[in-house]
């Protein structure tokens, strides 16, 4: 999209003006997400009427600096509506009706509909685009059939970004459609999946015979690999990258604990954990200054490897983390405080605490299979960036459903 | 050179257990079990009593015990790990019976081991003391002579089944000998409190003791190298749990490589899953003889270091390698092994969590480390 | 085969009897194995007149020990004529002519004709079946063209078990046939290979238009992958197992390396240096006791997965014992005392010179590719012991000369 | 946050670099320089002056050097580790240069710096007395004053082309100062011998001091901070020069892997090689942060605990990344990576003997966990 002009100051100037009329302080998120939206400040990039000014993207930092300096209440979108913010809005814009970007944009910007997306399946982890789940078109309608996992958010959502199988009989990436999903339909049953922490972040989703109306499909049928792959793409690089901080982060809580325990090892084995801490307070710096040279590489307009490491790097990195810190607890490790009632998240727990560490030492197993496992992960960084040939593909020219799954 | 090899009375011995554990120690079972309390099932203990006498197994017979050695404790321990059994075993038939085996006065084996070998009681050994090591040189509770009785002030964690435990059998500092002494579980004084712990599958206690009334049960004089040998003794026996647990994993594992699908190939076909199940199989083997090693060693009786010695490498490699094998069980399984539904996070926290019982790798390295000189 | 019944006392006997007319201590190697292949007390499972009895081959354990007990000169098989004594006369006695029997038995056996393995080709590495070394038939000669590599004594040789292709139109396994070179034949060429250590342990081995007569090939035309297979089989168990004694082999050096070393680190690094020397220690013990509890479950008729385990497992520890044995050096890793002078391997260092432990770093780069790479050894525990699927297999069912290959 | 990113002018003198060692310094020139005494030739040495004035790069400008800084400098050693140049480039441009920079006396520098920048001259310093260690306060050869001149005794070892280098720099103690001395080559009481090593590629000698000669040529005073700066600013250099030399490891596998068949596959579409692969990258990517960091934040000066730490933290990680890097080239390429012909061995080796230069990564990791108060 050809960017308007508009000069740093003005877009200050004008956010400014715009602070005096709304204080986030005073009113509430929707009001002033609501406000912020219809002066275009909400993403800049967007075209004005949907919460933009069709600016470049990088002077959203400058609104967003703005409302930090001349208020204490800051909506991180992380927080207000992460899905929706990350992937749902750009769908909409990019394949979405002019209705669709009427009535949803703004809701998605001021959180009053949270959104999820329901891609993976039991049967379609790493293999996504092998999905099952199926939708068989009825009249104006499609009817959906099948389960979807790991749905974030999925309990408190008003839309869904579903992708479902429309033709089993082409090869698989060519079989998909996208769908905008109305979470409240019958038919949709959302159950909270409980994890090794006894919380549930996650939820199992069935759609049993869900009606979707087929206006509600976005890009063409069969597209629905093309329009999913770009969302794909936004998660797997907000993951990796480590502490903005030095020191900060993980290895800051690891090495908080050593100065609690270190005298209660003996010299020898103080001696070991402290170059262990040593080379993982290395790596946690090193995870730091590669994500930041991927930064610059990216600002430089060409963005290197480093990228694509960081993900890796740092899910495996964080592992062996969390596991130092347990080793320094000694026999403090075989406590678990919190204990583990099957719950939804609560609120965190204060860094400086033991169960913080225990909490993360569990949480981090995930961090080498959400969001692309680490096996993925090195098929990636070997086949795109370093140019090496993949496998022979069993399921490559095949009709779908010809492919053997398992059950 | 030390014959390995199990004979034909050993394997009949681990079909019988096995069979009794997949029987009552499923999947299902140990999900019911674990989040009790108690954290046993008392039915199934006297029934591995009356059926097997598997308490029996390393008391002496003229205490009613079957008077077996290390090697067959092991292949009972290798079992109730593949199986997770939630039951008092650990700290009753294993820790208790070789204490009082090795530190008990012969009044007190003659009355505490036939009730241990008949499933009649739950013992347990209160050792470490709160914020101090597992070493026997750690310990500072003190048990002052109090007329014909003493009376113990300190506070012990980390003591298994130490909440239910019927017979408590605390090590405390007489003067400047180490002594096994027991305080009556419903004693005054006396606070026992269940610990939440990391692997729930396996109760801990914390037990206060303030001037608390006890009988010294001990043979007189300082116990500490008896008491270091019960200790070594049982982590032999823990090593062939954690071989247990750690081959139940890597067929988890294998089972699930060769049925899972993805791009329409079992994911076992791919290099990066098979290799590591590979990886997986020479940790396991290497575990296996670890704790077996130990295990003969132990039964062949012979010089008390070198008995030590391959404790602590049995102690430190099957506790690394049991928690590898975990952890790669759950990368392995991608997200359904992160999952509370699947049993692998309890296999992964029972290896974390018995890898830091009497002791952490490394400090069984550092010991062993002395032991040759290095 | 069937094997004859005799006592271990007879056999004993037998061997104190031959001992009274033969001598190590007196006659030379020749004249002394001659005249134990002449007793059957060569190899006691071979036939009579072959240089056995037909005895079960567990039996040459006590002719061992006698001959052991009453002379001070041992002729160790592996130092006399490793691959003819291990490889060659197996083969020569299921697949030989009479006359080759008669004619080549003795002489191997006692080390006249040292024989090496021509099976590795440049192009054929892991994928030894793919070697593309081209025999034609030509009247009563089949004309061999081609390149070996890797070849262990071939510069010494008097005969080389040779694999080639005789049809290159049927799949690579079907299309290879085996057979028995004359190493003084027109057209063979044996240069040394040197390798990361100055050494050449290894040769190369050209063929350029050699005739090897038809009654040569051991087995029927197109069966030299069956013929060869079970040589190979022979070479990988003979790898790993690690030292028969507690403390002994690679780890005894490294520590008393440490011994010597110890004092010039500081505190802190001792510690750490201590704790890997420890982990290293357990670990060789481990591949003793592992190879130990293999030996035993063969015994018992039941080989676990613990054999194959052995190869790998070595492999990768003793690469990192030397390599930590060079850090405990410190600098004096910098100083490589023997110098790269292009030779022929010569007498051993003593093991307790740094050199020998210099050397044996550079080495032991090669365990985890010589017999069977790591990678190879990994996927045989993962599909032949753990029974996990094989590859998509892109050269299994078409004709080897349609297998795409390298140069 | 500190900036990383290079300059157009940076890519400029990389690719100057790299066209000058593409054609002076390919694989056969290294092998038949590598084998000879000397150990580098003196015609590329001249011509890298004379074209490139690449021994000027830190030599300030008033002493007819370029006056760049330790960026600049860690892109020309990225280059040379990449082509393993064999020449005194790190003893004379790099060491000596900066020793002098920063303990020579405003004479020393009038006298030797031009001559090291013209490339007239090949310098090192001999730092590490014999059975001690890297660190400045290690020293032990002796300085005693001698009317005018000074007489040295000691035994130096690891000394950068010491047998060729015209310019022969010492760290001696005076008294209990720390000073930096000047040998002359043709001096009475002096032995040079080449040592055997490790790493053909790069030459060191052994310094036999008896009562020789010597001429001080620091600025006055202990010299202990100006020469720990010194040799911190040249491991940065170093941790380029391994950064170099890996990334080329990790392309000559890479392209092996994508043209070697086996199996009718190009053996990098296995994962066993590719995810193998894929590992090398994240720790050259690694090594890269590590050794540019170091070199930026040196050029950025501020506080020297910071500079001193950066070093560490980029010797540290780059050696034993360009070790790991090296190992699996071997690895990647099978039984070619194991001959001499092939020049895997050669990497291998220097980033080994890289490693073990001025200090090894535990070492480094130490002092860095005293900076960070762990």
């Amino acid at each position: 999209m050809a960017h308007v002009e508009m000069s740093e100051q003005e877009l200050r100037d004008r956010t400014r003006k715009f602070l005096r009329k709304a204080n986030p302080d005073v009113v509430d998120q929707y009001t002033f997400r609501g406000a912020q939206y219809d002066h275009g400040l909400a993403w800049v990039h967007f075209p004005e009427g949907f919460g933009g000014l069709g600016l470049n993207p990088k002077m959203q930092a400058i609104v967003n600096d703005e409302i930090r300096h001349n208020a204490k209440t800051f909506y991180e979108d992380l927080n207000v509506n992460p899905i929706g913010i990350g992937m749902g809005a750009p769908v909409v814009l990019t394949h979405g009706t002019e209705e669709m970007k009427r009535t949803l944009l703004k809701r998605i910007f001021t959180g009053e509909d949270i959104w999820c997306q329901l891609f993976s399946e039991p049967g379609a982890g790493s293999d996504v685009a092998g999905l099952s789940s199926r939708a068989v078109r009825d009249g104006d309608d499609w009817v959906v059939n099948g389960q979807k996992v790991w749905t974030t958010l999925a309990h408190v959502s008003r839309w869904g970004m579903l992708v479902s199988r429309t033709n089993p009989d082409v090869p698989k990436h060519l079989g998909m459609s996208y769908f905008l999903l109305d979470m409240k339909a019958p038919g949709v049953e959302v159950l909270p999946l409980y994890q090794i922490t006894g919380e549930a972040e996650f939820n199992e989703v069935f759609l049993n015979d869900v009606r979707i109306p087929h206006e509600r499909m976005l890009g063409a049928e069969g597209d629905g690999w093309k329009v999913a792959i770009t969302t794909l793409m936004n998660e797997r690089t907000a993951l990796g990258g480590g502490s903005a901080r030095k020191g900060g982060g993980p290895i800051g809580v690891v090495m908080n604990l050593w100065k609690k325990y270190a005298p209660s090892h003996s010299p020898a084995s103080s001696a070991v954990l402290r170059d262990r801490i040593t080379q993982l307070y290395i790596k946690s710096e090193l995870l730091r200054l590669t994500s930041q040279r991927a930064r610059a590489a990216g600002k430089a307009g060409n963005p290197g490897p480093e990228g694509s490491v960081g993900k890796l790097a740092q899910a495996e990195l964080y592992k062996k983390l969390w596991e130092c810190g347990l080793d320094i607890m000694g026999s403090d490790a075989l406590v678990y405080e919190a204990g583990y009632d099957l719950r939804r998240p609560e609120a965190e727990e204060r860094q400086d605490s033991l169960q913080y560490a225990k909490y993360q030492f569990l949480r981090s197993r995930a961090n080498s299979i959400e969001g692309g496992t680490s096996e993925i992960m090195r098929n990636i960084l070997g086949e795109r960036i370093l140019g090496l040939p993949g496998e022979p593909r069993v399921d490559k020219d095949i009709a779908w459903k010809d492919v053997p799954r398992g059950g | 050179m030390m014959d390995f090899s199990f004979t034909d009375e050993h394997e009949e011995l681990r079909q019988m257990v096995r069979r009794f554990l997949e029987d009552k120690s499923d999947e299902q079972a140990v999900r019911a079990t674990m989040t009790t309390e108690r954290g046993y099932s008392e039915e199934v203990w006297t029934q591995m009593a009356e059926q097997l006498a598997l308490q029996a197994m390393v008391v002496p017979e003229e205490h009613g015990g079957a008077g077996f050695g290390p090697v067959e404790l092991s292949i009972v321990l290798d079992e109730m790990g593949r199986a997770l059994l939630c039951a008092p075993y650990l700290s009753t038939a294993v820790l208790s019976a070789y204490a009082l085996r090795e530190a008990g006065s012969p009044a007190a084996q003659k009355d505490l081991l036939p009730g241990i070998a008949a499933g009649q009681r739950v013992a347990t050994v209160a050792l470490v003391d709160a914020g101090c090591g597992w070493s026997i040189d750690d310990v500072e509770t003190r048990a002052e002579e109090d007329g014909a009785a003493w009376r113990l002030s300190g506070r012990k964690v980390h003591v298994l089944d130490g909440h239910v435990a019927d017979v408590l059998l605390v090590v405390a500092l007489a003067g400047d000998e180490v002594g096994l002494f027991r305080v009556e579980p419903g004693a005054d004084n006396l606070e026992r409190s269940l610990t939440p712990t990391l692997d729930i599958t396996r109760k801990l206690a914390t037990v206060q003791l303030s001037g608390t009334q006890a009988t010294r049960v001990d043979g007189g004089g300082d116990q500490t190298a008896a008491l270091r040998k019960a200790v070594a003794l049982t982590t032999v026996a823990l090593a062939a749990e954690q071989v247990g647990g750690a081959q139940k994993c890597l067929e988890m594992s294998t089972e699930y490589a060769k049925t899972r699908l993805q791009f329409g190939r079992p994911i076992g076909s791919f290099q990066a899953i098979k290799h590591r199940c590979a990886d997986m199989l020479v940790e396991v083997e290497f575990a296996k003889s670890a704790a077996y090693h130990a295990a003969f060693r132990a039964a062949g009786g012979g010089e008390e270091g070198e008995i030590l010695a391959a404790a602590g490498v049995a102690k430190s490699y099957c506790s690394e390698a049991y928690f590898d094998v975990t952890a790669e069980t759950i990368q392995v399984h991608g997200g359904m092994g992160f999952t509370w539904e699947h049993p692998a996070h309890l296999y992964f926290k029972r290896a974390r969590s018995s890898s830091a019982l009497f002791g952490s790798p490394i400090e069984h390295r550092e010991r062993l480390a002395d032991h040759l000189g290095l």
